[in-house]
């Protein structure tokens, strides 16, 4: 389509994964501030509720309703890909937010950090935490869900690759909510005869979980707790040494970049330098506590 | 008869219409208010959009229809949607690379094999929890409940937790293809649902299945094969959802473990919406359609008035909740 | 429940053992034997030594029974004597634990109700057992639906079919209405019709007539009748002896599960059959205490329903007046509107217009509760869905109404309640094995009596009974009713709903006749006849 | 009574008793198969573990068990359980900033006003369910399913997504405190569960939630207020709902819209396992109670022995049916 004009009303839809994790929240908000800044974008938000059916269906009715752009945070990288092609066909940019589509080209841009490379970063706090090894409990998000097994394979790699010395001694799934994590901590404590050194958690709830159980037991400080995604409660936890880490990927950052690069390409017809615009995923423990993205909010 | 009296009578018919209607009603009620909201929502290409987006669970639905009619429920179509999609995916692809493989060279089946294997793959899954129902006699919400987590269970084994995806042309054909203007999932939509119809209605099959619902110790000493029927409806949901789990794959072109996740509720909602009663006996394939498409409506018109998606699933609710008491409030003044 | 005199072995359990001469003074089925129809020779279905047990008590106790074709046996007894455990053997709903049954001589075994109904043999069960939900046609030929040349339900000729089924019993309504929108007695019509349009070789008939009033009676009787010439076989069971004298070839009597006497209907006579029965003597008609009509307790002015209900407006214009300590007798047939004004009163239905005056006061019910609290009671019509509480214990049932007061925060008063009962279970002579054993594993009888104890216990000013001995026996029924004459006369006023005019006659001060709903006389019971009343009852009075 | 009808009329007793203790049995037999596989299960700091997680959903569980009884279902526990969550945090933190607040200077609120928020929040949820039960007659599912989805929206709109995390030491007690060895929140289980067996066993209005469940139209006719009743028993498992929502946030130190999600199923799993039927009319809370330990017997079991996450679903769907299923097998012996 041809460039709207510089001061073009423009109304994109914005359909990230789901509303129930914080991190599609915060990326959505920030990205809403953006686009407020940027002044004549009208932003419609339809909630993914991680249901590949349910996100095609909303960007089906965007076409319709005639929107300029999307931004799309895929449930499924193969399932969306017909759906953003008839969007593109229809005259209407799309960026990708968080992660990518499998095989449509003519998707603007991709605007992520990749959930495999960040629990890659989650691996290596833990080697660089630990270097003469350590046991590990694993708590993997939703069973079949893509982010939780993105951030369980990027963990794995690493950690499987740095030697025998780091023994998985327990995987159990905790569904991403704060309330398993915590229970399935407290079961596998238990369950062991022996405290282990490490629990990496596929997301901020289940280590804030898994973090009240080992202190239930007294083991505060004993056992090195990760989480990912550099939530609010997350950073608190890190600051006061509940946590040893946590890995942020910058959503805000990703909205915002998301969002002016639609706009700009809508209004002006430019194009980024690159599809692909990579945000590197960093592991935040108390030392780079300011690179985090939503340190701002936990106060002094 | 009286003059009066034949007035009643035709009241009272015409109240009774008025009940069949009342799903209807409410579902051209919705369309009216969306499409005066925002003119976009009738265009066609919007309305095949959400026949397409009915579709799949609506041909579950249609599988409830039975189920509910005899007093039963299945909680496990999402589940075993999931399961039978990557049984087709996995025949489609031939195995799965470094697990195992069924083909000696590694190269995929037709999609005629793949839908055979999603389809054979839920009507056990509906037998075996049949079985449970109709001999174990254990409640079939606890047995669907259950098999629910059994079958995510299973399906999360075969695809090791993540999707299986990419299938050839002809596959794709049966979720993305057209007839016409007509997307193909609506025509197999349309097809099943004209098939229950006439089984519902015409046959003693179908018959048998209203006599069961409506009091089941009465079907089993009028010579009602109980049991049979039983088995035979959980069987018959097992074969939708195993062809729901074909399309959505062959639709997403990809096939996972978490797909389908909640079609049961919205599934039982759409039955349920259509004025089939959860007590059984009474109800058909013809409201449950309109059911489905009252929830596809719905959530499309939701999406395209902008609605926050907070307050949206706030709507869907309360929407949900008065389209069945609209329906019941018009039964009951014609009694 | 414990039979000294006949110990039970294993060894009885076998085939044929039962029967011995030892067991049972007759020999059933054998040429000789008193019970079977004259000139009959090979027994249709036979029941050799049945003996059935529930929750290790023996309910049947070898009883023996043959049908020959063309027989219209009576089976009579006591509640819970049995009958209908024995018709539960004959049809494959339960599996005897002793006994065999033959078919044309040979030995069968019904697993299922399926193969008792492949073998020609139907059944009308004592409690409905029908699809509300399902049109009547049908309903009536559920499992038997007919087909079409293309394999599919042939609608039209079922209900045609079914038209002229219910004609055959003089009753004349739309097939297509659903079943619950039908009267209990029309549900019971519906139920036999069901029986009718199979092609029986035996048909029984577990208390069909409990609910119907003398027209259908009447009309059963000559469908009985034809039967008989067409070479059915039947099984009757009924606790309305005329109906066995008027209808019945032969009978059998059973008695706490055992035969005790069987013959021809023709070489006896009702008392001996109530004292077979029985086991003793019972008094019938016995005059309860002298009553004293008091002051007008019910007064209804043109009362009529709402027009518009489901089957049309029931009740037009009905005028009569309960005093305290009278029974007033309330007559019609079936869907006269009788039920109707009860349920009216009761606030169970709303009115459509007339008056309601309780104690000289304007009154409506707004619900079941406000009628309680005003100081009415109502037993209703249909036990099984509107009296018992299936799951629940006997204790539980009688307690539902609250009539022995609960204590501070709604504290059950388990003993009084139990005190309450046991008085009941005393005077009405309630048998059950265990007042803790959910109500339903009582006999049919039973249960109303434990209905009635319910309504009792809680001393209303103004009681409405509504078919207060549906499938009561004899005897039982005596206590039944003196007991209804007993409350009466201690000032309740008692309307009396039934379809049994012997009874309405037997019980009542004065009786009021409805028609169409409308009343269309009163008059007191002691100048009333049951041709009287008929005619007042019908089109042609 | 001859020695062989003696004989039989024992063995009948006996069966019955096996049949109530049949979920009993059940879970003894769980246990001791857990322990042979790995001793640290019996453990007492492990078996404190399973108390302390049934008793979040052990409370719904017996907020449940009247509604089951009274033939309903209540698919909203799970999102009155968020909702009031969020409610109790939003009074303790004071509001939220940035949104709205509650108090002038910023600061929280006690515990104990937290606490009634939630339960305040979750008896009118149940409430207002309990009104379109009883008064419009919608079936309970459809209502609570429709409840289901208002409720995880409002619940979102509150907590605009987020948690609200972080509250004093003495909020925290309610979920995290100890009496002895014992967990609060054990102790709350057991509380609630003693009262609701005194209140079903012992009380008019027990006897009448058997009543309605038994047969409702008789219930009505013999002027028990069924309305009234109804109401009563969804504002109650609303309560249960409100309570378990406090527990919840207190022993997470946060509150969040996507907390308490599958609460329903486990809770009925829990109720239905304990032997009362789906049906109405029979069962009760000692049931419920074993009904809830077995499940989390289950899943602490199956976690200590670091079985699968896939497996576990497997199993897990299994062996409840076959609870059940056990349980009717006894049931139906002893007739
Ligand atoms: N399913 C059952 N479980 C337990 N006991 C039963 C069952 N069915 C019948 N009984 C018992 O068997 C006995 C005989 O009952 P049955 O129903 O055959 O009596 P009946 O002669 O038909 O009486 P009525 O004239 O009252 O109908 C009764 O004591 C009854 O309590
Ligand atoms: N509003 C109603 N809802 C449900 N059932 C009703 C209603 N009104 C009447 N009935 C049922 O309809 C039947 C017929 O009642 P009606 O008063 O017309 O007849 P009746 O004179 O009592 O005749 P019978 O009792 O002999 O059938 C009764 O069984 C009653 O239970
Ligand atoms: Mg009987
Ligand atoms: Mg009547």
């Amino acid at each position: 389509a041809e460039p709207k004009g510089k001061d073009a009303e423009v109304t994109i839809l914005v359909s990230p994964l789901t509303f129930a994790f914080p991190h599609f929240v915060f990326l959505t908000d920030e990205l809403k501030d953006e686009a407020n800044k940027l002044g004549g974008v009208t932003v419609v938000v339809a909630d993914g509720q991680l249901s590949a059916p349910k996100q095609i269906a909303d960007i089906e009715a965007a076409i319709v309703q005639g929107v300029d752009g999307i931004i799309l945070a895929p449930v499924e990288a193969d399932a969306l890909a017909p759906v953003v092609q008839q969007a593109i066909d229809a005259g209407i940019a799309v960026v990708t937010v968080d992660r990518p589509v499998n095989g449509v080209p003519d998707v603007l841009a991709n605007v992520a950090a990749d959930n495999f490379k960040g629990a890659e970063a989650q691996g290596e706090a833990v080697v660089k935490a630990f270097p003469d090894g350590a046991t590990i409990v694993n708590l993997q998000g939703i069973p079949g869900d893509k982010t939780a097994n993105d951030r369980n394979g990027g963990a794995h790699k690493v950690l499987d690759a740095a030697g025998e010395k780091y023994v998985f001694v327990a995987e159990q799934a905790g569904n991403f909510s704060r309330d398993k994590g915590l229970e399935v901590t407290e079961n596998i404590l238990t369950g062991l005869a022996e405290v282990p050194q490490v629990i990496i958690a596929a997301n901020d709830d289940m280590a804030l979980g898994a973090a009240q159980a080992v202190d239930a037991r007294g083991l505060k400080g004993k056992v090195a707790i990760y989480g990912y995604d550099g939530s609010e409660d997350a950073l608190k936890a890190v600051k006061s040494g509940d946590l040893a880490a946590t890995i942020d990927q910058f959503p805000g950052l990703q909205g915002r970049t998301a969002v002016s690069t639609l706009v700009a390409f809508i209004r002006e017809g430019t194009r980024p330098e690159s599809a692909e615009v990579l945000v590197a995923p960093v592991a935040i423990t108390a030392d780079n506590l300011d690179q985090a993205e939503r340190v701002g909010q936990i106060g002094e | 008869m009286t003059k009066a009296q034949a007035d009643e009578l035709s009241r009272a018919r015409m109240y009774a219409l008025l009940g069949k209607l009342a799903p209807l009603i409410f579902l051209l009620a919705l369309v009216i208010i969306f499409a005066s909201l925002q003119p976009r929502f009738l265009l066609p290409l919007n309305l095949f959009n959400i026949l397409r987006q009915v579709s799949i669970y609506g041909i579950i639905a249609i599988g409830m229809t039975f189920v509910i009619l005899i007093r039963g429920i299945d909680l496990s179509v999402g589940a075993v949607v999931a399961m039978s999609g990557l049984c087709a995916a996995v025949v489609a692809k031939g195995g799965i690379e470094g697990r195992f493989m069924l083909s000696a060279d590694g190269s995929g089946y037709h999609w005629a094999l793949a839908a055979l294997a999603a389809i054979l793959a839920g009507t056990v899954a509906g037998l075996l929890q049949g079985m449970a129902v109709a001999w174990l006699s254990v409640p079939a919400f606890v047995v669907t409940l259950g098999g629910m987590t059994v079958f995510r269970g299973i399906a999360l084994t075969i695809g090791n937790g993540g999707p299986i995806s990419g299938f050839d042309e002809a596959f794709g054909w049966w979720g993305r293809g057209m007839i016409g203007p007509v997307p193909v999932p609506v025509l197999i939509f349309a097809a099943v649902a004209l098939i229950a119809w006439v089984v519902l209605t015409q046959t003693r099959f179908g018959r048998a299945v209203y006599a069961v619902g409506s009091n089941p110790d009465a079907a089993r000493l009028s010579g009602i094969n109980v049991s049979g029927v039983t088995l035979s409806v959980y069987a018959l949901i097992g074969f939708c959802s195993g062809l729901g789990g074909f399309v959505l794959a062959s639709r997403l072109n990809s096939a996972e473990a978490v797909a389908g996740t909640g079609y049961e509720l919205t599934a039982i909602a759409a039955v349920v919406i259509g004025g089939t009663s959860l007590y059984g006996g009474t109800g058909g394939v013809a409201g449950t359609v309109i059911g489905a498409l009252l929830t596809g409506v719905l959530l499309n018109g939701l999406v395209i008035l902008n609605v926050s998606p907070y307050t949206q699933q706030i709507l869907v609710g309360l929407i949900i909740v008065a389209a069945v008491a609209f329906d019941h409030f018009i039964k009951r003044q014609s009694r | 429940m414990s039979h000294p005199s006949s110990p039970l072995g294993k060894d009885q359990q076998k085939p044929g053992r039962a029967s011995s001469p030892g067991v049972l003074p007759f020999a059933p089925g054998s040429d000789a034997a008193p019970g079977s129809a004259p000139g009959v020779t090979a027994p249709l279905l036979e029941a050799r030594g049945f003996v059935k047990r529930f929750f290790g008590v023996t309910v049947l106790d070898g009883v023996s029974l043959s049908l020959a074709p063309g027989e219209v046996r009576a089976l009579l007894g006591e509640n819970g004597a049995g009958k209908s455990t024995i018709i539960n053997l004959l049809s494959g709903v339960h599996q005897p634990d002793g006994g065999v049954l033959l078919l044309d001589g040979a030995p069968v075994r019904f697993t299922r109700p399926l193969e008792a109904d492949h073998a020609g043999i139907s059944v009308i069960r004592q409690e409905l057992s029908l699809f509300p939900d399902l049109s009547v046609a049908e309903a009536i030929f559920a499992g038997h639906l007919p087909l079409t040349r293309l394999g599919l339900v042939d609608w039209r000729q079922m209900r045609e079919a079914a038209r002229k089924a219910l004609a055959r019993l003089g009753l004349e309504i739309d097939v297509r209405a659903p079943v619950a929108s039908l009267s209990i007695a029309h549900q019971q019509m519906v139920e036999i019709a069901r029986a009718l349009t199979r092609k029986s070789r035996v048909v029984i008939m577990d208390e069909p007539t409990a609910s119907l009033s003398p027209n259908e009676v009447a009309h059963l009787g000559e469908i009985i009748a034809q039967l008989s010439a067409e070479g059915v076989a039947v099984l009757y069971v009924s606790h309305r002896l005329d109906e066995i004298r008027a209808f019945c070839q032969t009978y059998t009597v059973l008695r706490d599960g055992k035969a005790v006497s069987a013959g021809l209907v023709s070489e006896t006579d009702i008392p001996s059959l109530i004292r077979d029965m029985a086991g003793r003597e019972v008094e019938i008609g016995a005059a309860g205490a002298a009553r004293q009509a008091g002051a007008p307790v019910l007064d209804l002015q043109h009362l009529a329903s709402v027009p518009g209900g489901r089957g049309g407006q029931r009740v037009r214009d009905v005028s009569l007046v309960v005093r305290a300590g009278e029974i007033l007798g309330l007559a019609g047939i079936v869907g006269a509107g009788r039920t109707e004004t009860a349920r009216m009163i009761f606030g169970l239905d709303p009115v459509g217009s007339g008056e309601i005056l309780l104690n000289g006061r304007s009154f409506r019910a707004g619900s079941p509760a406000a009628a309680m609290a005003a100081g009415i009671g109502y037993v209703p019509e249909d036990r099984k869905g509107l009296s018992i509480l299936p799951d629940r214990s006997v204790a539980e049932n009688f307690a539902l109404t609250g009539a022995v007061p609960a204590g501070p925060l709604g504290w059950n008063d388990r003993p009084g309640e139990a005190k309450a009962l046991a008085g009941f279970v005393q005077r009405l002579g309630i048998r059950a094995a265990s007042l803790r054993a959910p109500i339903t594993t009582l006999s049919g009888g039973n249960q109303q009596k434990v209905i009635l104890a319910r309504w009792i216990a809680l001393k209303p000013k103004l009681l409405i009974i509504d078919e207060p001995t549906r499938g009561i026996d004899v005897g039982a029924k005596e206590d039944v009713h003196s007991l209804i004459r007993e409350i009466a006369a201690g000032g309740v006023a008692v309307l009396l709903i039934s379809s049994d005019l012997p009874e309405v006659l037997a019980l009542s001060d004065r009786i009021v006749t409805l028609r169409e709903g409308e009343t269309t006389s009163e008059q007191p019971a002691a100048h009333a006849t049951s041709e009287g009343l008929m005619a007042r009852m019908t089109r042609h009075g």
